[in-house]
């Protein structure tokens, strides 16, 4: 039970413009997945869809192998998250967890038990009594999480879930949605427009922009070889630096921004001279330059001490590159530093199609580590 | 925010002077009631202050009776406006059907429709329906109410849609939501509506005249028109005795829902 | 209410077989949304649109007493309402009561209001007395002032001798009839039109006026330039509404000068009222109605388009 | 909060079921009621259960008197229901002429409708050709009444082709109230009261100059008063014998005849001696006993009001007449009780038994001192209890005497007509117009146009 599909699903409203085009998925049983994305990118109407709540205007929905895009919501054997918590504001903690079952009509008992087996797993045995307002957003969250909990549901589906929490709050909560999803067994389709929440909590993501599926893959995968510019600069934190870059033919060279000159190295050996290309560089790979290998001096144009990294914004032709260099490095702004640059640590894009025509080598250097 | 001195005694000024014009006509009528007709007649100040104006009006007809009538009345169209306005209110909100904009405005457009303009008509459907001389039909025709619904409408609007949808989710029919989550939540602005209906249905005078013909279920109004003569003097001790009775349970309840009124009205004047 | 449908197999989901559902969805949402409007929908079509039709057909006929057609007479209702002069002072009647009722009774309860407003020992108790006409019927409030504008015992006319000028004849000078109809009913829609513009003010934040005090601004103006553009969804609303009940204004000219003098106070209700239960001319009557309602509804329609154009909502 | 709104509603459903099928159910549950429950009780099983002999037979009474009248209306059929067994009259308030009569003509033919029903006497045409009651008359011959022993003046106006169609029950007259302290200070002979309009006009004239603060005559704009002093000329309010010849097709006056009235009251209006009171009665009577006012018009109802709360001499005379024309006398006004048709016999009968006992002299001695009303039946005028007030208040007599010295004529015996109401507040207007420093021949015209055409109207809605 859980396995989700989506065939060509599309949604459009009032026959214009499609908010979703042909989209195309699969959910694994028990697996996290997140639908991540700007905000109107599709991403909810996507979520609501499976949960029936949207009309689905073509395609087939489907839930372990079942044709579902003419049950409602309640046949659909899910629970769902909002972020709003959609809590009764005139009900009390326990009211508000017991709700679903009351509606299926649960016996009593078997209400009070799962009551307590919840209650006790999510911390909320103290506050039964409580009504919502008189909760932190911390509980709140919980009690909505209870609520999804206690309907036994294979499938859970949350919407932006932690995003009226403050940032220590989040990513707490974080922790304790997958522990709970790993613990039961769930299958969670996940909403959020937090790149991070996606990267930390997702058994794969999906990215979603304007309607379409722009990738879908491992957390990892998707920072490493993002499938084309969106990708890459959504995915990442800070985001990729970008810089539009011409090859100069005679002098092999690589120009970027009309100000970084790098020399073709051989990695660049199968990029095509012909078209215009968007070169992107991860902040970490942009090294600081030692006596030995600095290639280049930018100038320092911001400094963020993050206390165990420092940031350093450069400026780079039109636009502005991060480096994340590991420690604390005194850098005034406005000083020339050097960097080291290694071009085997660009990705190169197709401006036009925005397509990515070649990933960094650093990923097939180096594996990623496994424990 | 502290206000300075002189701006207080101000706004006192301001408040204690214009609430006693707001005030006066309902405190001559009170201290008229106790008056003598001769008192009154000479427009001299009260010599003498007396209940007998209203043992007088109590005495003319079943003042009782009448003021039990009302309360019957009042509180029946009060509860039907808001069973059938929270109703439909919940269809125009929470449900998603076809022709719904254009039947709301059709609803919207019955506030244009003056009650008078169509009371003859109302009058036959009533006697048709065999309803002269009874509370259905003193109180039936009022249950549909435009203001209602929209008052309503925009209150249920601020009501999180995801309510809805978890309560879909968990597999809970629309009926038993509105009835379990949408009233309790949208308690305030059935207070206000049903102060409102009440007021209201307290107040109305010529249908009741029209609809009864006797005192088995006539409303206080229609006392306080039968202490209005038609060729002989009037009098109005007995009048404003008559008036203060009718006015005192509706200004009670005013007074005790005021703030609730207040709060309620807002929310459906201002989303 | 549930729908038992069972799911079905994965093979055999063609496109039309959704379509069918769908359809069937729309319907049973259709039928779902009518349910909960039946009942409404039942009794504005008895007491309201059946009326309303019924109106319609009259205002065609010559009736009998009893309101029976007797002889089908086309538009002449209309026509000789046209040309009645009597009907046109009523629609001109009805305009000015319009004219001086609505903007005074917003004045005077956004006044009240706005000193209401201010957060002072014992304001409830002004509130309260404020919103307290709210709580005065028509029969009631008509009755107050019938007394008050009494030409030889009442009050108003007392107080102006006394203060050395000659009495108005107010409900039989039709100079001021139509005024004086007009502050009764001034005063009794203030109480309602106060506590909506309250409830308005108070739902200002009030970060607005303090950031204001730190730009220093004196009281009128911000009392110009943030309460009233934030009060305009409220005022919106009582203009609406207010002006609706003008139009509709009926138990205090029955009470206070039954139309008189020389029609000054005829507004189109009374007409109304008056053309079916004295003069039993029901078909006349009904084409004031329909003329009432049409009018109504245009004035109400301007007002939407003129208005929301001005309305800044949060 | 959750349990209470089923309850709730599924009380609405019933109480709505309940009511819908079962009308009278709701009488029995009248816990506030004080008094006149039984009345009330007994009152909605009506008709039907006629007979049943253990029952009062129930007559039900629609009127229209508000305040001091319904209080004197309410000891008679009190005193009615206490003075036999077998009826039970229950005498219920219906709002003003008009809306009780637009009620009647909705519940004509169905169980509402009353037994007997209190009209106005312009009503009288309506009710004729409503087809819903029946002519008094057959009561008459059935059980050998004798009404030659009522007014003949009052009896003239509710026969129609020799058909007696209503009973007469309120009947009065206008007369002219004046203030005999006034006129002394004016010096003005109190027992010689002004007898013409120009006389009226000089007397005003007088009392202005002798107070300032007091205005001479006041005229309520009121068209049955027109009606009056047009008929005092021996004018016609209508063509065709004022209606009773055949169905009227214009106005029976003349320009003459109509203007005088205006021109009379623009002279006093412009001599600065006239109180405008408007269309209001009450306003007018308060400002001729608060002493702003020294003579006006009014119906003979309000003699016994006037005299007991006036602080000065009351006089009462005959209503005024223009200069070179007869006094021709007045028309009765007041209204009049109907038979309605279509209940049965016993009710009807017991409905007779009660409108003989309202004629006793008694009953109209009662009325008649109690109200200031006529008494129908001038036997009432040698009861001790009007003799008493006449000797108390013998202004009351002139109203009497007025009534018997109007010679029978089409023009006194009144007009009939269902447009009368309408014409009523067209004549209004005209006057209101003229207090109000109108011009006189434009009123005067506006308003013959506006009468004629609501003739016109009114015959052309029955489709002739």
């Amino acid at each position: 039970m859980g396995q989700i599909d989506l065939i060509d699903i599309s949604k459009s409203y009032d026959k214009q413009k499609n908010v979703l085009d042909e989209i195309n998925l699969s959910i694994e049983e028990g697996e996290f997945f997140v639908l991540v994305g700007p905000s109107g990118s599709g991403k909810s109407t996507l979520l609501r869809m499976i949960a029936g709540l949207e009309d689905i205007t073509s395609g087939t929905l489907k839930i372990s192998d079942k044709i579902v895009n003419h049950l409602p919501p309640k046949d659909r054997n899910l629970s769902m998250v909002f972020q709003n918590y959609a809590l009764y504001p005139h009900l009390s903690v326990e009211q508000n967890i017991l709700f679903g079952l009351g509606a299926k009509k649960v016996n009593k008992k078997e209400q009070q038990k799962r009551l307590a087996e919840t209650a006790e797993m999510m911390g909320l045995s103290e506050l039964l009594n409580r009504k919502p307002k008189e909760l932190s957003g911390g509980q709140k969250q919980r009690v909505a999480l209870a609520r999804s909990v206690v309907s036994e549901a294979p499938l859970c589906l949350m919407d932006e879930p932690l995003s009226n929490l403050d940032a220590k709050l989040r990513a707490q909560m974080r922790i304790e949605i997958r522990r709970l999803q790993k613990r039961l067994g769930l299958t969670m389709v996940y909403v959020t427009h937090d790149q991070v929440e996606a990267m930390t909590m997702g058994d794969r993501i999906m990215v979603l922009n304007d309607g379409k599926i722009q990738q879908v893959g491992k957390p990892i995968t998707l920072y490493n070889e993002p499938e084309n510019l969106f990708v890459a600069s959504f995915i990442g934190s800070p985001k990729m630096n970008m810089g539009k870059a011409v090859y100069s033919m005679n002098q092999n060279q690589l120009v970027i921004e009309d100000t970084l000159r790098i020399a073709q190295g051989p990695d660049m050996d199968d990029i095509p001279g012909n078209i215009d290309l968007t070169v992107g560089i991860r902040a970490e790979h942009l090294l600081p330059g030692t006596a030995e290998n600095t290639t280049h001096h930018l100038e320092a144009v911001n400094v963020e001490q993050l206390g165990n990294e420092t940031l350093i914004a450069f400026d780079v032709g039109s636009t502005l590159w991060m480096a994340k260099w590991l420690g604390q490095w005194d850098v005034q702004v406005g000083e020339m530093v050097p960097v080291h640059i290694d071009s085997g640590n660009f990705c190169f894009f197709d401006s036009n199609t925005g397509l990515l025509i070649k990933s960094a080598n650093f990923v097939k250097e180096q594996e990623v580590v496994s424990i | 925010m502290t206000i300075p001195i002189t701006r207080k005694i101000i706004f006192y000024l301001l408040l204690i002077i214009s609430s006693m014009l707001v005030f006066s006509p309902t405190l001559m009528a009170f201290v008229m009631s106790f008056m003598t007709n001769q008192d009154i007649m000479t427009g001299s100040l009260p010599s003498s202050l007396t209940l007998d104006n209203y043992v007088k009006a109590f005495n003319q007809f079943p003042l009782l009776k009448y003021l039990f009538n009302s309360l019957v009345v009042s509180i029946v169209i009060m509860l039907g406006q808001l069973i059938l306005s929270s109703l439909a209110a919940y269809a125009f909100v929470f449900l998603e059907f076809k022709g719904r904009d254009l039947l709301f405005y059709v609803f919207i457009a019955t506030m244009m429709v003056p009650f008078e303009a169509s009371i003859i008509p109302n009058f036959h459907i009533i006697r048709d329906l065999g309803w002269i001389d009874t509370y259905p039909g003193l109180t039936v025709p009022f249950f549909a109410m435009a203001f209602g619904t929209f008052l309503l409408r925009q209150n249920f609007k601020q009501i999180p849609k995801e309510l809805r949808e978890a309560s879909q989710i968990a597999g809970m029919g629309d009926f038993k939501f509105y009835l379990t989550v949408v009233l309790p939540v949208a308690r305030t602005s059935l207070v206000t509506l049903g102060v409102y209906g009440f007021l209201t249905s307290w107040n109305m005078y010529l249908w009741p005249l029209l609809s009864t013909t006797n005192d088995s279920v006539r409303t206080v109004q229609i006392g306080l028109k039968q202490l209005q003569t038609q060729e002989q003097l009037n009098d109005w001790g007995v009048i404003m005795a008559g008036a203060i009775i009718v006015v005192i349970p509706t200004l009670i309840l005013l007074f005790l829902g005021q703030s609730k009124l207040q709060k309620g009205l807002t929310e459906g004047a201002l989303k | 209410m549930s729908m038992h449908s069972t799911a079905i197999p994965a093979t055999a989901g063609s496109q039309i077989h959704f379509d069918k559902v769908k359809r069937k969805q729309r319907i049973k949402n259709f039928f779902k949304g009518m349910l909960f409007l039946l009942p409404s929908i039942v009794l504005f079509g008895v007491f309201l649109f059946y009326p309303l039709v019924r109106t319609i057909y009259l205002s065609f006929f010559l009736t009998d007493a009893a309101g029976n057609t007797t002889v089908f007479v086309n538009w002449e209702n209309y026509v000789n309402l046209f040309s009645s002069p009597v009907f046109l002072q009523s629609i001109k009647s009805t305009f000015l009561f319009v004219l001086y009722t609505v903007p005074v009774t917003i004045i005077i309860a956004l006044f009240l209001a706005v000193i209401a407003n201010e957060k002072l020992r014992g304001i409830g108790l002004f509130r309260t007395l404020y919103s307290s006409t709210m709580g005065i019927s028509v029969a009631a409030a008509s009755v107050f002032w019938l007394y008050l504008f009494h030409p030889s015992i009442g009050l108003l006319n007392m107080l102006l001798e006394a203060a050395g000028i000659d009495g108005v004849g107010w409900l039989t000078d039709p100079a001021w009839a139509l005024i004086a109809v007009s502050i009764t009913t001034i005063w009794m829609n203030l109480g309602f039109t106060f506590l909506i513009l309250l409830g308005g003010l108070q739902s200002i934040d009030s970060y607005l006026y303090e950031s204001a005090d730190i730009d220093g601004a004196g009281y009128f103006y911000k009392l110009r330039r943030i309460t009233i553009p934030m009060l305009s969804p409220s005022l919106f609303f009582v203009i609406t509404v207010t002006i609706i009940n003008a139009f509709q204004t009926f138990g205090q000219i029955d009470i206070l000068t039954q139309g008189g003098p020389v029609n000054a106070t005829n507004l189109i209700v009374y007409s109304i009222y008056r053309e079916a239960f004295v003069n039993y001319q029901f078909g006349s009557a009904s084409a004031q109605a329909v003329l009432l309602f049409i009018i109504i509804l245009i004035m109400t329609f301007l007002q939407f388009k003129i208005g929301e154009r001005r309305v800044h909502y949060q | 909060m959750k349990k209470i709104f089923p309850i709730i509603m599924l009380g609405i459903l019933l109480f709505i079921a309940a009511c819908g099928s079962d009308s009278s159910g709701e009488s029995t549950d009248d816990a506030g009621a004080e008094g006149e429950t039984e009345a009330a009780a007994t009152e909605t099983a009506s008709g039907e259960e006629s007979g049943d002999s253990n029952e009062k037979q129930v007559v039900t009474f629609w009127h229209s008197m508000g305040g001091a009248g319904q209080e004197a209306l309410n000891a008679i059929v009190d005193s009615y229901n206490d003075s036999q067994e077998e009826v039970q009259v229950n005498a219920e308030y219906q709002g003003s002429y008009d809306e009780a009569l637009t009620k009647f003509n909705s519940v004509a033919g169905t169980d509402s409708a009353p037994t007997i029903i209190q009209t106005f006497e312009i009503g009288t045409m309506s009710m004729i050709n409503s087809g819903s009651i029946v002519p008094i008359q057959e009561f008459i011959d059935a059980d050998g009444y004798d009404m030659s022993g009522l007014e003949e003046n009052i009896i003239n106006y509710y026969s129609l082709d020799g058909t007696f169609y209503s009973m007469p029950f309120n009947s009065s007259t206008p007369v002219m109230y004046y203030n005999k302290d006034a006129f002394e200070e004016a010096g003005l002979d109190p027992e010689a009261p002004p007898e013409t309009f120009a006389e009226v006009e000089e007397a005003s004239k007088a009392i202005v100059e002798s107070n300032p603060d007091m205005q001479g005559f006041a005229l309520q704009a009121y068209g049955w008063l027109y009606e009056q002093l047009l008929a005092n000329q021996g004018a016609l309010l209508l063509n065709n014998d004022n209606g009773r010849s055949d169905t009227p097709s214009e106005i029976g006056w003349s320009e003459e005849e109509g203007k005088s009235i205006f021109n009379w009251v623009e002279n006093m209006v412009n001599d600065g001696t006239f109180a405008n009171y408007g269309t209001n009665g009450d306003n007018m009577l308060a400002g001729f006993l608060a002493g702003d006012v020294s003579m006006f018009l009014q119906s003979s109802a309000n003699s016994r009001d006037v005299i007991d709360n006036a602080p000065f001499e009351v006089g009462i005379a005959f209503l005024p007449h223009p200069e070179g024309k007869e006094r021709a006398g007045v028309v009765i006004g007041g209204a009049s009780l109907w038979m309605i048709d279509g209940k049965p016999e016993a009710e009807t009968d017991a409905a007779w038994d009660f409108m003989k006992y309202l004629q006793t002299p008694e009953v109209q001695a009662e009325w008649h001192v109690g109200t200031g009303y006529f008494a129908i039946n001038p036997d009432a005028y040698e009861e001790q209890v009007v003799i008493d007030a006449y000797e108390e208040m013998p202004q009351l007599q002139v109203t009497v005497d007025q009534l018997q010295a109007t010679t029978s004529s089409y023009a006194t015996q009144g007009a009939l007509m269902d447009m009368i109401p309408e014409g009523r507040k067209i004549m209004e207007t005209a006057l209101e117009s003229v207090y109000n420093g109108g011009d006189v021949d434009e009123a005067y015209n506006t308003a013959v146009e506006q009468f004629n055409h609501a003739i016109e109207q009114a015959n052309a809605a029955r489709g002739n």
